[in-house]
């Protein structure tokens, strides 16, 4: 490890929403987890080509997306905001697409800022193109370098804060998934992905640092998020998509620990144990990215948020406007909401995220693991490991232990078909060894699947 | 006899590799027809267990494991099934297009295939146009699925319809076309032969196209 | 007037959201006002065709739309919704289609009611087609006939709620608003609309309860919507769409005074001064209704509200899945949120319903008049008057009062040049004649809309 | 002479109809041009309306108005601008196609083609196909604008061009479509000439077709 964190960071009076230890400030005075939330705006095509020849209508959809979103932002009197740029393949395959996306965004942001003083920041975040076939490593080689351009040519193009969903795990993960696998799960995560963000977010704080950038953190989308989806249509236990959350801690932690200060990505839900144990501001998404994905976290994913984001949004419209606009409004009106209580007082703001975390976490083991007081609890526990690989583990059997506990006292809903599911992923995981070496030859050795191999990790 | 399938189906749904092939060479040695095997044994437990599925009874995991099982069983009576001239119910090929890398929700539907009694040839994901026509010619299949998960790939699954046009092998196969910001509107206007909004409803009309 | 209203019945401690002191409950046990704040869906069909050949597609839209927010609705726990079928013209002018749709979508929630216990109503709404230019009188001939026909077998086809957004006074009312001229304004509110929603609401009321159904109520949605959404562009002022919008209760409310017994309709903003005077429960719909219009009231318009809706969306796909389905979790979650609060206890509620309402009522004027606090002043001034016209009129001089004071008191966000407009508009409504027919003479004879024919009201 | 129709501009601004009739009058009778009293009195006093609403700094009835005031100006000096063979900056016909009533949207559009010198015939609302064709051949406009306010009426706008077309005048007029559900993509396959998204944009699109 880098920074090593070894302790939680917040009582559960102080571990609210709009409030970091650390906020993040931008020249222009953007401040994230200091004091209010802001809505993070995110965006997309509408089906249609992303070629050379549709390159500028490419451009004129992301200018015009921005525009109207910045102009109703204006008009509903939003305090700040950031907007993300999520490149699409094509403009990760094309650094200089992503690059010059990034700059035509920018620029009607600090249009906006200056005609009528309104703050933003935008994250660029480019895809994981890694994750290609043709890929031959992890940390060299033509999908690296073009990330990392991206990274560089894009901060000088204007971007804030440098992100990325990074997949180093997810070859063996997706399979891990599918099988509700928890050993190869925990490989996938705690040894592999570990390995990797260290890599990554240790390059990334460097091109921060050099270009006066925010590094600002991961998600494990991915990972966990892919496992919520499918649990969401009854594919795969809800109590397995949970643990994997949890899981995904310690995975996303590794940001941190190579420099990063957030604020960590709006897809990982696993950010408000990045929140309990650095300090560092979050976003979040819940109800108001429905449009992205249904969840079963729509309140209680803001009870501690820094910033509140949509995920994604087709540029289509919708009969009230574009729907980026649409949604930057939905956002705002929750903020307003939330930072009205702040403006109340303290008691006020704890009331409105007890509402949030209480409506929602009985349904759903996903949401009952993001309750406030369960993140302070499990972060302890989890931070009792020694290394990426103990802690790994140890927030699986905690999770577990805090669901069953929870089952038991009827504080969770957990649907009778899944109960036996705890102690079976229990049993998985006691049964991996101690030492991660031995672990990690096991699980080479008895890999099956085809997208994994060994060497682009250096194994 | 009837004994004797129904462990195989059993087997198949509890997806116990071991105890299926070693059922299936029992039930040859009984002089048990293999089209019997096939349909009264192997391919009934897939069913019941799409009948669970159908129920939120089992998860995917379940699914999987009896569905690899069931491949392997088939793989081990492939050569009588050939000899007497016995056919799978259907062939597809499926595969993510160009530029997407998605994975899962191809194999979903791959898995529910398999479960309906196909054989799948899997392509994966990033598969070009040339890929999907070259497997077309080599596969000769009932069914092409074709999954894109981007906004901005969705208009590659209509390239690659239409190379297959212009490869003049479009009257030969039905194509069917998914993922998230996929339309039954936009498979209509780009001419795919079916869209369907989950795994298990794609494996349904797929049967259909062959039945 | 049929049944009388002269006070108001609430003060503002039991002035809250989900609870009405007089309930409406369906035989299946759904309640309105009973004491949760339950979803209302609405939806409409995509860009496409409408007729004879398109009808079965046109069927199968309405029918997936609703089986897949029931399926969703299920998965969420929400406890009872209310699904609003808002006719399309198409639908309205052969009733056999609009009564078809409403068979179809209500035998949908039938079956989920059956075999999953998610409780719904279904609100019928045809479009006032008696806007048609073909249309002779606004109480007989074929227009009318077609919508008391709609009314009656929808009801038996499986409605619940008979509603209708009715447009008497809308003839003279568009150029009113136009010219932001508020003599006109008030003619078309306080005494064309008034006639006609007495006969209208006579009407329905009789259909309603001849069938066993619900004499739901109206809105003001052509007269102070339309205002509303020209004052978000910047069109007209905003002081202005404010008393437009108070203006409109004494109109809304003559439903009420015909028999109707709520929940008032969604669109209808005027219906917190409806649940002031009438004691019935209101449908209201803000930022999660964006989809449908951006707002000035995104919070502040769930104060008081019993159902939440999301007032229309297309059946267009999100990445989250269709955009009917996407607004029916939004709408969960946040009536979940407010349930919670319920749940923990009256101050709770009380707590939620300020925040919600000091977060927006400083920013617009239009937000300001749906203060709860304020909702009860003005409805105590506007049931001094003795009948619809003068109502009306003490409405808005009441309406400008208060926007006067609130401004002073820095309570409000008025912008300068819309200052002057505040003493604009009171000179004209002092200018007012006291006697109605008078005012109608006066009204008739300069009047300049094309579209306004005296005969049609019997004038 | 440059006082006089500097009052001109203003009376049109402040939407003074008496006085604008007046001062026209009064310049005619001064002789000063007639194209003069149009381009640098009457238009001149629109289009500095037209900035102020650019700034924000009024709202649409003193647009109306002053756009009624300008319009009966017009009128006022129509048989001299004929005698003299000067042509407003063009014609156009505007209507809310069949099967939707929606007004004020369509109200707007017109009032600001008026305000930029249009000659603005209004067909009113559910206007059909045969209504459209018969204004153009009447009217000959430059430009036909078309609303839609409904899911289910915007295929009326393709319906209407179609219909044009059909009668071989597709070639004499610019075409333009808006309304809420209305995209430029949709715009784009159905022939339209302009989207915009709203009334100050789409006069300003007409004035680029004509000039
Ligand atoms: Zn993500
Ligand atoms: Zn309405
Ligand atoms: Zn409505």
């Amino acid at each position: 490890m880098g920074k090593e964190f070894n302790k939680v960071l917040y009582d559960l009076d102080s571990f609210v929403y709009g409030k970091s230890l650390y906020p993040v400030k931008l020249k222009n005075g953007l401040e994230i987890g200091g004091g209010l939330i802001l809505p993070e705006l995110n965006f997309t095509l509408p089906n249609m080509l992303f070629n050379e020849s549709t390159f500028p209508k490419v451009i004129e959809q992301y200018r015009s997306i921005i525009d109207e979103a910045c102009k109703r932002a204006v008009e509903l009197s939003v305090p700040g905001f950031v907007a993300e740029v999520e490149l699409l393949p094509d403009a990760t395959y094309r650094p200089e697409w992503g690059i010059e996306i990034t700059k035509v965004v920018r620029e009607v942001m600090y249009e906006y800022e200056q005609k009528h003083q309104l703050k933003s920041g935008l994250r660029l975040t480019p895809v994981d193109i890694r994750e290609d076939l043709n890929s031959e490593h992890m940390w060299h080689g033509e999908f690296w370098d073009k990330i990392m351009r991206i990274f560089e040519e894009g901060a000088k193009a204007g971007a804030d804060f440098l992100s990325i969903e990074s997949i180093g795990g997810k070859d063996v993960h997706d399979e891990a998934i599918m099988y509700c696998n928890i050993k190869q799960s925990i490989f996938g995560l705690g040894v592999l992905g570990c390995m990797d963000m260290k890599r990554l977010w240790g390059s990334i704080t460097e091109i921060a640092e050099k270009t006066g950038t925010v590094s600002a953190g991961d998600t494990a989308c991915g990972f966990a998020n892919t496992a919520m989806v499918l649990a969401d249509r009854g594919y795969i236990p809800k109590v397995f998509a949970a643990v994997i959350r949890v899981l995904a801690v310690v995975r996303s932690l590794v940001a941190y620990e190579e420099g990063a200060v957030g604020p960590h990505k709006d897809c990982g839900y696993e950010g408000v144990y990045i929140k309990a144990i650095t300090g560092t501001p979050i976003s979040m998404e819940g109800k108001t990215s429905a449009c992205a994905h249904l969840s079963p976290v729509g309140n209680i994913a803001a009870a501690v948020a820094d910033l509140w984001s949509n995920e994604s949004v087709q540029n289509l419209k919708l009969l009230g406007g574009m729907a980026p606009t649409v949604y930057m409004e939905q956002l705002a009106y929750d903020c307003r909401l939330m930072n009205t209580a702040t403006k109340k007082g303290h008691s006020a703001v704890l009331l409105l995220r007890d509402l949030l975390t209480d409506s929602d976490s009985y349904y759903d083991p996903q949401a009952y693991v993001l309750r406030p007081d369960v993140v302070l609890k499990l972060s302890a526990e989890i931070l009792k490991g020694k290394d990426h690989f103990e802690r790994t583990k140890l927030a699986g059997l905690a999770a577990i232990r805090v669901l069953r506990e929870a089952y038991e006292n009827k504080e969770v809903l957990i649907s009778e078909r899944e109960v036996p599911w705890l102690d079976m992923l229990q049993n998985e995981i006691e049964s991996i060894p101690a030492d991660v070496n031995v672990f990690t030859q096991e699980m080479i050795e008895g890999n099956t699947s085809a997208k994994f191999e060994p060497k682009k990790y250096d194994l | 006899m009837q004994e004797l399938l129904n462990k195989i189906a059993i087997g198949i749904e509890k997806g116990n590799k071991k105890a299926v092939l070693e059922d299936v060479q029992a039930a040859l040695d009984a002089n048990i027809k293999v089209e019997s095997i096939m349909n009264d044994g192997l391919i009934k437990g897939m069913e019941e267990l799409g009948a669970k599925w159908k129920r939120n009874e089992v998860f995917v995991p379940e699914v999987l494991i009896a569905a690899r099982t069931l491949t392997a069983a088939l793989e081990a009576i492939k050569p009588i099934l050939a000899q007497q001239g016995v056919k799978p119910k259907g062939k597809a090929v499926i595969g993510t297009v160009k530029g997407d890398l998605h994975d899962i929700g191809k194999n979903l539907v791959k898995m529910m295939m398999v479960g309906a009694g196909f054989e799948v040839v899997d392509l994966g994901v990033d598969v070009s146009e040339a890929k999907f026509i070259e497997a077309l010619e080599e596969n000769q299949p009932d069914i092409l699925l074709l999954s894109a998960l981007l906004t901005t790939t969705m208009p590659q699954q209509k390239a690659v319809i239409d190379a297959i046009t212009a490869a003049q092998l479009r009257d030969k196969v039905k194509i069917m076309v998914g993922g998230a910001p996929v339309t039954q509107e936009f498979a209509d206007e780009i001419g795919a032969d079916a869209y369907t909004q989950d795994a298990a409803s794609a494996a349904e009309r797929a049967v259909k196209f062959v039945s």
